[in-house]
């Protein structure tokens, strides 16, 4: 394994039966993945796509071996999925699920937490690693085997930068959407030590945007524990004050919080950062060849 | 976000034993008059415009009443106030009580925590961005055991309380957590919080719920936010639609990637005017529903920038295609299309069939559409 | 531990939504009478006598009526009994429905996992120990996010529930589970859970409440456990005192020592008849009341053991000194003696001035007592 | 440190100005323990057997560096003060307090396990290494350095035990009345592998009573995993069943829990069980020497 997935990684996909749960079963097969079995309640016994569906996150675990889980279940429900899957021993969740209140992932976080499950997400594209493994939904066509890795706050953005790093002849190790909701499993602190440690990547690209003070926070870890060159971009510069551009994590907040604090602390803890997605390629491909590394 | 005006925020607050002084809304100043006339507002009281925007009371959208005529009076002057852009179409009167000091207390979500955070300071009655931060005490709330008492204790000390007061904020303390958990609330704001004689008093009340929640929530359903009409509209269809000041209409999927649109037409001179986030929809229809609505906003130009993910390029396509078809003659506008990602070539395929041709280039694409609006406005 | 009857248990439930039957509690035959003739209680209808012991249905405390005579008379019958050494004061009468399946279900304390456990059989109506074990299904439940879905959809289907008796189940394990963690219970049990058409009801209520909670429960402060007379006694003075069947009186401090001590006792022939148990006190006068308590008792003889820690030696002798001046003749008995640890030589020293010899070792204290009892009973 | 407790470790006592806090701050001074801090609110500022009292477990954290709590106040608020211990950064809190409801022990027990903190108690005599520390109410006078491990569900039957011990002629390593209610922060289970791991323990007493089954956890612990020599007691051969003994802990239930399968269990995992409490000297001094120890 580099960055938690890995060949090795049997995916259950909870919330299989659904049209988003059938369709990313197919793209995750297609991309690699092995998806070894789906939950749907009252369904066991049926196939999706060829994988066999059963009635909870057990029985998965039991009878498929499955080690990981990728969460599609309707907002009211994901609370419940994420902790059925805790509680069946699975060590990591990507919960695809947008609009869960925030109070339900407080509490998916924390029991996750206490019983050392990894979450993504949620609302996030999830992980993938091109020739291991995907668990998620970024677009597969985005992707070619490198030596890049890639965090992101933002979905359709990071396939858009994803896309431009592989249309420039790089390729990515690892990316990881981990998803903009006011309350993450995963932020960025908590991704830049498994970056450090991948002996796969060789550059990380940090995609932020307006709100909250995850980046801040990022900034402050790599200036003293990230050894590798780091190229970033905030989204949301011209964001009005005050507007919601979206979804909770973009409103701008005073002080901290706004493109400006973010872009300021990326680059004085050494980042070199880009003012619009399309600087991002030759950012990345200037720094590995500084660093001697293409 | 569900902003709730004053007078729902204190009907949460009285449900959850929060203390509150008495009052009752009026709609019209006869109202006004029967609240106090009848006894069910105390004199003296305050009339107090229910309107989200702060700075009520330098506004003139607060006035005090010694008499029933009084209160008519200030409630017809209020009534017909507009204040900050918002028309006042509902005042609270409350008896002015006789206060002690004024406190800050709130709850909200850390994010970098993970937790619910606790705000207090005994520099209330101001807005609390004014306040020192030293002299604003946080103290974050894990979920699983709740409040505890040596929070409550430390909230106590940090607002000079002791003894029945202090008391009485360990019962309000537990109250507004209440109302943060099981309410679903981003934030719960008690400012000013008084002192009256030993006990405490909620004088205003701020409470913001979560969108997210509302399927436990049915009953905030029908409370109108601070939209503009078109805004409501693409709620009502569910469509993430946010109106600027510019000219150049964009219609992008996500949230991050609206963002670095904005920011690469400003760039390049472009004034966005309305953007309209599609998210991860493949329905065609909600496409054409979205493009329509975007009709209705009149822009200059529209920039369509689309990456393909859970939202398919030809999916974006023949919604859009199909709108076309659907908006008026004297409606239409200068239209650029950048589609990538999934099922890209079909896209393009059934743009060009319509006469659209899409540009691949994002900084290409944005300049043509700053040109095709007339530059920089 | 304070175990609640039937129909307090199903007070409980109904104050949170668990569904029973429609009944109510008579004291009298009357009662029983006036109950049906007006309605409240629907014919045909079960009396059941309210008692703790378990094995009603085959012991005669269960009848069933078909007319408000038969009802009077039922209640009758079954208010005269003596059931397994309970009088019975009081019956429940309920309307008989047209159950199908009896199932079962519990929630209790797993003590090695530190977790309620959601305890469910789809075989119920019988002793859930006559279960054989692979029809019994155990799930942890952890008490920060609460029962969550997926452990309601597996008890559905080990109880083989589904569509409207699933969702009632879903319902009733809310209920159920609110009822656990609010009251402070050690257990709640559902035993029959019956279906009766798409429903579910509580056919029978067995609900222990934990005594260590009943600062938070002051309700039911006032209800008797299955305490003898001189057990009620020491319990309002917080002393723990048990009867048993020998002659020997025990009074020892900790839980532990106090069963080591009955332990030994008995090896050598010893009957222990009370044990008392001082728990960590070192205040003379509980010691004095302790000991005039097991004067009460009759004990033959009487073994005091004590291991001075919390508890001093020389508050010990010091009580017990007080003790024995006030004791009647007629009720004198043999004491041997042997306190060690904290304070040891003062409390020897105490004890010697009275004519009492502390002997140090166990064993051969255990062997004095039981001679002084008059030897193996 | 051997056993959880050392030289270094710096005591707060919560509940200080209470008589029980009072009493056995001196007594664990006497110990040899650094008591550096009591807390009481609204008492700061004062000073309890000359140890400073703060208002808060973070001031006593702060400013005389305490790392361990003994918690003696009374149960309606024992969950608070251990959350407040938690929350301040202290990593082992004994609970004296007794009377804890089970529910707010379930609390208790599982937020302090998800940040770290090892509970010993509730209703507990605490720990104490002789010649080091002790955190809680274990009489003074029972112990003398030495190498005999104890561990004990029972408060008097332990310090009856240790002395007897003691008396042989022999010392204990550290001893830990782990406590008798339904839920206790530390089991034996939990116990067994610091006793494992601990060079100054050559042999470990076990003392169980009847009621629950950690004696039989213990035991499977015991047979797989821990080498010393172990000599175990069982309290409550001769108690009836269904009768309470006087506490939760000592209800007898049905199958496991009994005496007889406690010492079933602790004999087939190689322990030599006492029959009473006075045979356990021998024991022990028979095991060292047969392990030539002595």
């Amino acid at each position: 394994m580099t960055v938690l997935v890995d060949r090795d990684t049997r995916v259950v996909v909870q919330g299989i039966t659904g049209h988003q749960g059938t369709v990313h079963t197919r793209q995750m097969k297609l991309f690699g993945t092995q998806v070894v079995a789906g939950v749907t309640p009252g369904k066991s016994g049926s196939e999706v796509e060829g994988v066999p569906v059963f009635d909870s996150v057990r029985d998965a675990v039991e009878r498929a071996r499955a080690n990981a889980a990728c969460i599609f279940v309707p907002a009211p429900f994901a609370k419940d999925a994420l902790i059925e899957a805790v509680d069946a021993g699975i060590r990591l969740a990507t919960v695809v699920t947008e609009h869960i209140p925030f109070h339900d992932m407080l509490v998916m976080y924390h029991y996750a937490k206490a019983k050392g499950t990894r979450i993504i997400g949620p609302n996030c594209p999830g992980i993938a690693s091109p020739g291991k493994s995907k668990v998620g939904i970024i677009p597969n066509v985005v992707f070619r085997p490198g030596r890049v890795g890639v965090i992101s706050r933002s979905g359709t953005l990071t396939y858009e930068i994803v896309n431009g790093i592989t249309e420039h002849g790089l390729g990515e190790s690892t990316c990881i959407g981990l998803g903009g909701d006011p309350v993450v499993g995963t932020s960025f602190v908590d991704a830049l030590p498994l970056f450090e440690a991948d002996p796969e990547t060789d550059l990380l690209v940090l995609v932020g945007e307006i709100g909250g003070t995850a980046e801040e926070d990022g900034a402050e870890y790599i200036r003293h524990h990230f050894s590798k060159p780091v190229v970033a971009y905030i989204a949301g510069r011209s964001a009005p004050p005050g507007k919601r551009m979206g979804h909770a994590g973009a409103i701008i907040t005073r002080g901290r919080g706004t493109a400006e604090s973010k872009v300021a602390a990326l680059e004085s803890a050494g980042a070199k950062v880009a003012r619009f997605p399309y600087e991002i390629p030759d950012l990345v491909a200037g720094a590995l060849t500084e660093k001697g590394r293409r | 976000m569900v902003k709730l005006s004053e007078w729902r925020g204190k009907e949460i607050f009285r449900r959850h034993g929060v203390p509150l002084p008495r009052g009752a809304v009026a709609r019209s100043a006869e109202d006004a008059e029967a609240l106090v006339r009848d006894g069910r507002v105390p004199l003296p009281c305050v009339v107090k415009a229910q309107v989200l925007a702060g700075g009520r009371g330098k506004g003139g959208a607060v006035r005090f009443a010694t008499s029933v005529e009084e209160a008519r009076a200030a409630a017809a002057a209020i009534l017909g106030l507009e204040f900050k852009g918002e028309k006042v179409k509902e005042v609270l009167l409350e008896e002015k009580l006789a206060i002690g000091r004024e406190l800050y207390l709130s709850l909200t979500l850390d994010r970098s925590l993970r937790l619910p955070i606790l705000i207090a300071s005994a520099q209330g009655g101001v807005e609390i961005e004014t306040v020192e931060d030293a002299q604003i005490d946080r103290q974050p709330v894990h979920p699983f055991p709740g409040l505890t008492g040596y929070e409550k204790r430390r909230a106590a000390k940090v607002l000079g309380l002791t003894g029945g007061a202090a008391r009485a904020l360990d019962r309000l303390l537990e109250a507004v957590w209440t109302v943060f958990e099981q309410e679903d609330a981003e934030l719960v704001e008690i400012n000013p919080l008084a002192t009256v004689g030993d006990g405490l008093v909620a004088l205003d009340a701020k409470v913001i719920i979560e969108d997210d929640a509302s399927f436990r929530h049915p009953e905030y359903a029908e409370i109108r936010d601070d939209r503009t009409p078109l805004e409501e509209i693409a709620r009502e269809k569910e469509i993430a639609f946010v109106q600027l000041d510019g000219n150049i209409g964009v219609i992008a999927n996500g949230a991050g990637l609206t963002m670095a649109t904005l920011d690469v037409l400003k760039e390049f001179g472009g004034a966005p005017g309305v953007f309209l986030d599609l998210g991860g929809t493949d329905d065609p229809k909600k496409v054409t529903e979205a493009f329509l609505l975007m009709a209705e906003a009149r822009p200059a130009a529209v920039f369509l920038n689309i990456f393909g993910g859970v939202t398919r390029c030809d999916t974006v396509a023949t919604g859009l295609v199909a709108a076309m078809r659907q908006v008026p003659a004297e409606r239409r506008f200068p239209l650029v299309a950048r589609i990538r990602g999934n099922n890209e070539a079909e896209g393009i395929a059934i743009l060009r069939a319509a006469g659209v041709t899409s540009v691949p280039s994002l900084k290409e694409s944005a300049q043509a559409v700053v040109a095709a609006a007339g530059g920089r406005p």
